[in-house]
């Protein structure tokens, strides 16, 4: 019998039902396996086979590719990261209820209530399908906040298109904002505010950087972790299907070839009104005392969430695969282990509160299927029909990723950009002139009025918002008895980070930050998505490490934490790199919202003054 | 005037949130033996003169390049119809 | 007062209505779609937003739900009833107001501070309102085109059963830039703009006054509240 | 499993915004020659069991009562498909 080779993104596999075996992995050590098309490197697919004394089975193959994948293991970033965890004062960490690591972070904003945020990219994804990939990239940001034990209130979207005048330009910002616009408002959240920008060098990569912020009491917190010998693990939400298979190791690591969307893996399929179903099963859950935990599953699916449950816990867990429901009965084990359908969620639930727990998710007619359960055991254990194909130490494939060292080098090209400065450009000669270079200026794409994107998104649903467009920070309240209220804004400007990294993610936390304080709340803590090209490239690499090394450096200076966020690299066209864009989105605190300052002249009379240097 | 019609349907393998939720209400009210619903879009499209090889290769491409979107969609049908009704 | 409110599995404005409800001086009442019972409410709001995520037709599942057969049975008995946008749907779905709602013309969801002139205020939920007066409320909506056939139409306009019509913007294409109507009796009103996101200054539509302080959608709620009063 | 197929369009009589748009857009990037475009609905039913009259008169009825909306729409076709495809 000959080997064929995979050609598809997903694991070869032997069919359904008779999956490669821990068993079988151990008798045929000399088994040829697809790890190159699955992103692995082959010195990764050696380290995997020295954890496991074995070659990996294929389904243990699926879970460490979608796991040490740049996406899901940050193995070029961790390094720097580091420094939003170690450049902190005291007061710095005052209010912080759960800092970075955990899948958002949480402040205490006072009166027995917490706010949560956090934002992420999904900027692969958009330019292939635009319009699923970013409804997609909300519905995963609102899931992260779910997860914490917090009602999502708000939304908010950074967004960077290619030239205005290309002709790609408008299939995706077409497509990018009316999959926000469907996904948010279906989903009953305001959202607040967000930015809009053009330039050529997003032509085939956009990005879209989608916010969500939560709000909980105290009381409410909740931690995804598998702890307790003997508890559930519960799957819930949607069923699970072939969407987006190998989506988060090939989506978010492979650049695009100029010339248009030709690469077309299967794509997420978002679905709203599932995700808002699942919203408020999840708050009664919670609020009955039904769960411990709650993961939400994204990239990486029922990989991520295993694994990561497990190795936040007591370590161990047992997991019978067939009991996953599935919308197409044709999935393989590995398709199953790397699928990533949304509006799925996995809750550790003790044996007593079952029966309670099943009665919640019915009500709501969510469907629900218990996988498996928690062990000591310290093995992450996944058994297909009586089998098992998964047997590994999930610290391996969750936390003690690879973790990479790459080259920095100081671009060449920087001194002869940084000299080329505006001051030797012609000054306009006559009023004529100077009138005309203005109404160029308002009329460009980056400053014109941004009403037809802003227009599309339900700003008054929920009844809080206080501010959000055109006000530079949008504003919503808390508590409707004391107008307890949250601030947010989100800033960048890649422009100044090509020409200074270091200074450019500066200014872009000192901007969200103007723009927050402006709005009269009180600034306490930092989201930030930090998109950059491959960190293969060694320039790209010194871009990063610059933005990193400003923006924690920045954030010590003012005293804000950053709290979480995500890293987004191999953002280019070819070889060229987008310029590095370091989005911040600055959270505040202001306790009563009847005092915000909006944006704009209020009323006759007033005096005007210009502040700073 | 001659009419075409062209069908187009959601990838089998994806997702579909409104077929879904169709199915969800018929078994919801009581009309259970149906196991699933999918929901395209079918579109009318009149032709103002006879429908030439020109004509079909144009409806072929609008179809695949314009009415549909490749990614998460299936061209199905094409068919033509003459103002009589029968189908060619 | 009680004022019930339904909320259906996708509902996002249920709990405004509410809210509207109580800053308007009634008492709202939650109600669930899978149950059969009104609790005793002397009026209702269908709320916004996307039930069963508008999937088939906006409105047309929610319209399937067990409360809809008593609350079909409410409003032909006299009961006052509000559709507000989503619920404007399914009272269409549900025949209780002619004509229907399709997809705006420009093909996006539009979300707008939208000023509407009150073309009649012969309802339960509209006589605080003067004719000819012009409110603003904020509007949001993928599917508000207002369509139905020209003898619907004709009957409509004839009997005074338009109740606000868009003015300076039709945003979404209804036909006479009609944004609300009533049943022939005038418990039943069904309109697309969200009077419940114009009820508590800082919070909605900007006015020359001042930003956010739009409060014109009050008037529905203290209007069905006068009228029980005077039926009681 | 068989599957049936219902057709739903928008009433002749009325507006079809969308369909108006897909016409204007073909004519923008110089596809003429067609002179309208509606669009409609196509559902793919599968059923448990075979299709007896039964089955038939409820498919009708639910393509009348909740596939369609009467006011608004029309039903053009209902469709039945044996799993090999060919049409009774
Ligand atoms: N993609 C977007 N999503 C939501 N709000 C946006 C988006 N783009 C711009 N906005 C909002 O539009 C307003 C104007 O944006 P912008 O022109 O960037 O203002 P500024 O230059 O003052 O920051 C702001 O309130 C901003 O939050």
């Amino acid at each position: 019998m000959t080997e064929t080779p995979a050609t598809t993104s997903a694991p070869a596999s032997a069919g359904r039902g008779v999956a490669d075996t821990v068993q079988n992995a151990a008798a045929t050590p000399e088994k040829e396996q697809p790890y190159g098309a699955l992103g692995l490197k082959p010195d990764e697919y050696e380290q995997i086979k020295k954890i496991l004394g074995r070659r990996p089975t294929s389904g243990e193959l699926a879970m460490y590719s979608v796991m040490w994948s740049e996406h899901c293991s940050y193995k070029s970033s961790k390094n720097y990261l580091r420094q939003f965890g170690q450049k902190v004062s005291p007061a710095m960490k005052k209010n912080l209820m759960v800092g970075m690591g955990e899948n958002a972070g949480v402040v205490d904003v006072g009166e027995g209530w917490a706010v949560t945020f956090k934002i992420e990219s999904h900027n692969h994804p958009s330019y292939i399908e635009p319009f699923q990939g970013a409804a997609t990239g909300v519905g995963g940001i609102v899931r992260d906040i779910i997860s914490m034990g917090a009602r999502p209130v708000a939304v908010m979207d950074a967004l960077r298109f290619g030239d205005i005048n290309h002709p790609d330009t408008a299939r995706v910002v077409h497509g990018v904002v009316s999959g926000i616009s469907f996904y948010g408002n279906c989903l009953g959240l305001p959202n607040i505010g967000g930015e809009t920008y053009f330039d050529s060098v997003y032509q085939a990569n956009p990005l879209v950087n989608a916010l969500a912020v939560g709000v909980l009491r105290h009381e409410d917190l909740h931690l995804a972790n598998a702890k307790g010998v003997g508890n559930k693990v519960v799957l819930f939400g949607a069923r699970t299907g072939g969407d987006g298979i190998g989506g988060a190791s090939i989506l978010a690591s492979d650049s695009f070839d100029e010339g248009g969307p030709t690469k077309r893996p299967a794509v997420q399929v978002g679905d709203p009104f599932a995700e808002k179903v699942l919203i408020e099963c999840c708050l009664e859950l919670y609020k009955n005392e039904l769960v411990e935990g709650i993961q939400d599953l994204g990239a990486a699916g029922i990989s991520c969430a295993t694994s990561e449950l497990a190795a936040n816990g007591d370590g161990g867990m047992v997991i019978a695969l067939e009991n996953v429901l599935l919308r197409d009965p044709t999935l393989t084990a590995e398709e199953i282990l790397m699928s990533e359908s949304q509006e799925r969620m996995m809750a550790i639930v003790t044996p007593e509160k079952l029966e309670g727990f099943l009665e919640v998710v019915k009500k709501w007619d969510v469907e629900t299927s218990v996988l498996g359960e928690v062990t000591d055991t310290g093995r992450l254990v996944i058994n297909w029909h009586g089998e098992e194909i998964v047997n590994v130490d999930p610290n391996t494939v969750a936390v003690d990723g690879p973790v990479y060292d790459r080259p920095v080098a100081y671009p060449s090209w920087i001194d002869a950009l940084q000299a080329d400065s505006a001051a030797t450009l012609a000054r306009p000669a006559d009023a004529a002139e100077l009138r005309a270079q203005l109404l160029t200026l308002v009329g460009s794409p980056n400053l014109a009025d941004k009403t037809w994107i802003t227009s599309q998104y339900d700003k008054y649903v929920l009844g809080n918002t206080a501010l959000s467009f055109p006000d530079d920070g949008g504003m919503v309240r808390v508590d409707e008895e004391s107008g307890l209220g949250f601030a947010v804004a989100t800033d960048a400007n890649g422009r100044y980070c090509q020409l200074d990294p270091k200074a450019g993610a500066r200014l872009a936390l000192a901007e969200a930050y103007r723009n927050v304080a402006t709005t009269g709340a009180v600034p306490v803590a930092i989201s930030d998505c930090l998109n950059f090209g491959s960190p293969e490239n060694p320039e790209v690499m010194w871009q990063f490490s610059q933005a990193v090394e400003g923006l924690a450096d920045g954030c010590l200076e003012l005293e804000v934490p950053v709290t979480g966020g995500n890293v987004s690299f191999y953002n280019q066209t070819g070889d060229a790199p987008i310029h590095p864009t370091p989005v911040v989105a600055v959270l505040g605190v202001i306790d009563d919202v009847a005092r915000r300052i909006p944006s704009g002249w209020q009323d006759d009379g007033h005096n005007i003054y210009l502040l700073g240097t | 005037m001659p009419t075409i019609v062209v069908e187009v349907m959601p990838k089998a393998e994806l997702l579909d949130p409104q077929g879904k939720a169709v199915a969800g209400a018929l078994a919801r009210i009581g009309k259970d033996g149906f196991s699933s619903v999918r929901i395209g879009k079918r579109f009318e499209i009149t032709v103002d003169g006879p429908v030439t090889d020109a004509v079909r290769a144009e409806v072929e491409a609008i179809a695949n390049d314009i009415l549909s979107n490749s990614v998460i969609e299936d061209v199905v049908g094409i068919h033509y119809e003459t103002p009589a009704g029968e189908t060619h | 007062m009680k004022i019930g409110v339904v909320t259906f599995p996708g509902s996002l404005d249920d709990r405004d209505a509410q809210r509207a409800v109580r800053l308007a001086g009634a008492e709202p009442v939650a109600l669930w779609h899978g149950s059969h019972s009104l609790e005793g409410v002397d009026a209702l709001v269908l709320p916004g937003g996307f039930s069963y995520g508008d999937y088939l037709r906006c409105g047309a599942i929610a319209s399937l739900s067990p409360i809809m057969t008593e609350v079909i049975d409410a409003a032909n008995k006299g009961m006052p009833v509000l559709g507000i946008c989503n619920g404007f749907q399914m009272l269409a779905e549900a025949h209780l107001v002619d004509g229907g709602l399709i997809r705006n013309d420009h093909g996006n969801f539009v979300c707008r501070d939208q000023k509407l002139r009150v073309e009649n205020t012969d309802s339960a939920w509209t006589s605080d309102f003067a004719v000819g007066q012009e409110i603003t409320i904020p509007l949001k909506n993928g599917e508000g085109g207002f369509i139905a056939d020209a003898e619907t139409l004709a009957r409509l306009e004839g009997e005074g059963q338009v109740m606000f019509r868009y003015v300076d913007v039709n945003p979404n294409g209804s036909l006479n830039d009609i944004a609300g109507v009533r049943n022939v009796r005038g418990n039943v009103v069904g309109l697309m703009p969200h009077p419940e996101h114009a009820v508590e200054a800082g919070f909605g539509p900007d006015t020359d006054a001042a930003m956010r302080s739009g409060v014109d959608g009050l008037g529905f709620f203290t209007s069905v509240i006068k009228q029980a009063l005077v039926n009681a």
